[in-house]
């Protein structure tokens, strides 16, 4: 799954500095399974004026999305983030067709909590598909 | 291996320990399972997990646990979480966890509670 | 899953007749089991002056997608037809958490075409969470 | 039942042909399902189903037709279609029906192809 490529990283805007306000900013980020903890990395230092649940929440969401692209979705994965003033969107594209399940909760289960996190902490979900390519997305508003 | 994650292994009171440190995902997470596993194979029945120095874990991390709980519980002992920052134990409340680990705020107290 | 209230009708715009264009047009039906029927005839209604294998295509999609509310979804919908030139947009909303399934196609089984029908004929196509309810939706393009 | 569909019966050479007309969907498909059943039911392994008055059919339709088949390929039988409509037959193509099915253009053909 993993390949020696390097990530590419492309930033249209630096982050505006206006603590506890999301700053205006679309990342993307073209990678494979070595590139999930740099994903969550982004997302942090996007968010990094903002409240800490708030942030915590998404780099945690961002990071389940780019696993299960990873695991599920063939291994590669494009991140593209758009943070606007009091609302972030992250959308983890890759190349499967089959869609993400949101499972029932159990103590006994070995896996199957990734799209319950996703499902508990965002403010929308969704999963979209485009051709054979597939859209998993989240949206969390600072005001909840 | 991620370098951001560590694993070390005490016993106290003859309970063995494990300490993580770092970050736990998908890529940092087998050699915890294994540890885990490893311990259980070895006729460990009870092992405390000490999470005290982890700073992020993911949905993999709680399926790495809820595993490793299993297989304790089947040999007739436990596994003890000790936790302390709200960040991580909340991961565990939304997903229905708490009310499945016993989960402590230190070592000391995990240990405590192993009869 | 049948009640006796008649279903809500708004419609918040007359249709221009552009023929070959997709007019302007909002429309919303609260519904349930029995107006599966008066929601293909809306989006056929709307649709009236668009070349006939699109507008076949949007009534059948459109009819899978409240199919799946009534029979999966709880039995109540809302459907909201957004059509602006070349492109329609249908949503049909439900009180159910559980997401729609892509199966795969087989000759044998007596259900789960539906998904099926709509990945095959819409440009796009998703499902959207927000607490527990759920937007099932699909997109066609005029030029495809 | 919905007005807009309806279902006629004939016995064509011994072969009993179902004539659908209208629209078949989760509302109206039903009744069609029980007809094909009972004719299965009571003995007839092949019944060609003429679907020249349908003017709409979905994934219900689909599943109905779907399940008669199996239930007359059982019997050593078959469930030749007849359609034209390029529409209607579209909705098979898309789900790989038209190489599950038997498909002809007239009633005539279709009961002729029964031996
Ligand atoms: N990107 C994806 N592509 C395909 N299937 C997915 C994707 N994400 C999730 N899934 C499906 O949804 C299920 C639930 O996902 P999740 O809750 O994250 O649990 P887990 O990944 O631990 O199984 C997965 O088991 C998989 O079948
Ligand atoms: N609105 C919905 N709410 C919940 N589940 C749905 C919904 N729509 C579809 N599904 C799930 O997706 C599966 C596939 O849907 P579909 O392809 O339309 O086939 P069918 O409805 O014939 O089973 C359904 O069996 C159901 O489990």
């Amino acid at each position: 799954m993993k390949t020696t490529a390097a990530p590419a990283r492309e930033r249209s805007a630096r982050p505006h500095k206006t603590a506890g306000r999301l700053p205006r900013r679309r990342i993307r980020l073209a990678g494979d399974a070595t590139s999930l903890r740099e994903a969550r990395l982004l997302v942090g230092e996007t968010l990094v004026n903002c409240p800490s649940d708030f942030r915590d929440a998404a780099v945690l969401l961002t990071g389940e999305l780019v696993t299960n692209a990873v695991v599920h979705g063939g291994g590669w994965f494009l991140l593209q983030v758009d943070a606007s003033p009091g609302r972030l969107r992250v959308e983890v594209t890759d190349a499967i067709a089959l869609q993400p399940r949101l499972l029932a909760l159990s103590g006994d289960r070995e896996h199957g909590r990734g799209m319950a996190i996703v499902d508990a902490l965002a403010t929308r979900w969704g999963a979209e598909h485009i051709g054979s390519r597939k859209v998993v997305w989240f949206e969390i508003c600072l005001e909840r | 291996m991620d370098q951001s994650f560590k694993i070390e292994e005490v016993e106290m009171d003859g309970v063995p320990v494990v300490s993580a440190s770092g970050e736990i995902d998908v890529a940092t997470a087998p050699p915890l399972r294994d540890r885990l596993q490893a311990l259980t194979t070895s006729g460990k029945s009870t092992v405390v997990v000490d999470l005290l120095g982890v700073t992020f874990l993911d949905s993999t991390a709680l399926g790495v646990l809820v595993g490793a709980l299993k297989r304790c519980r089947e040999a007739e002992g436990d596994l003890p979480l000790v936790i302390r920052e709200p960040r991580i134990l909340k991961v565990f409340e939304i997903t229905g966890l708490t009310g499945v680990f016993p989960i402590y705020e230190s070592v000391r107290e995990a240990v405590g509670s192993v009869k």
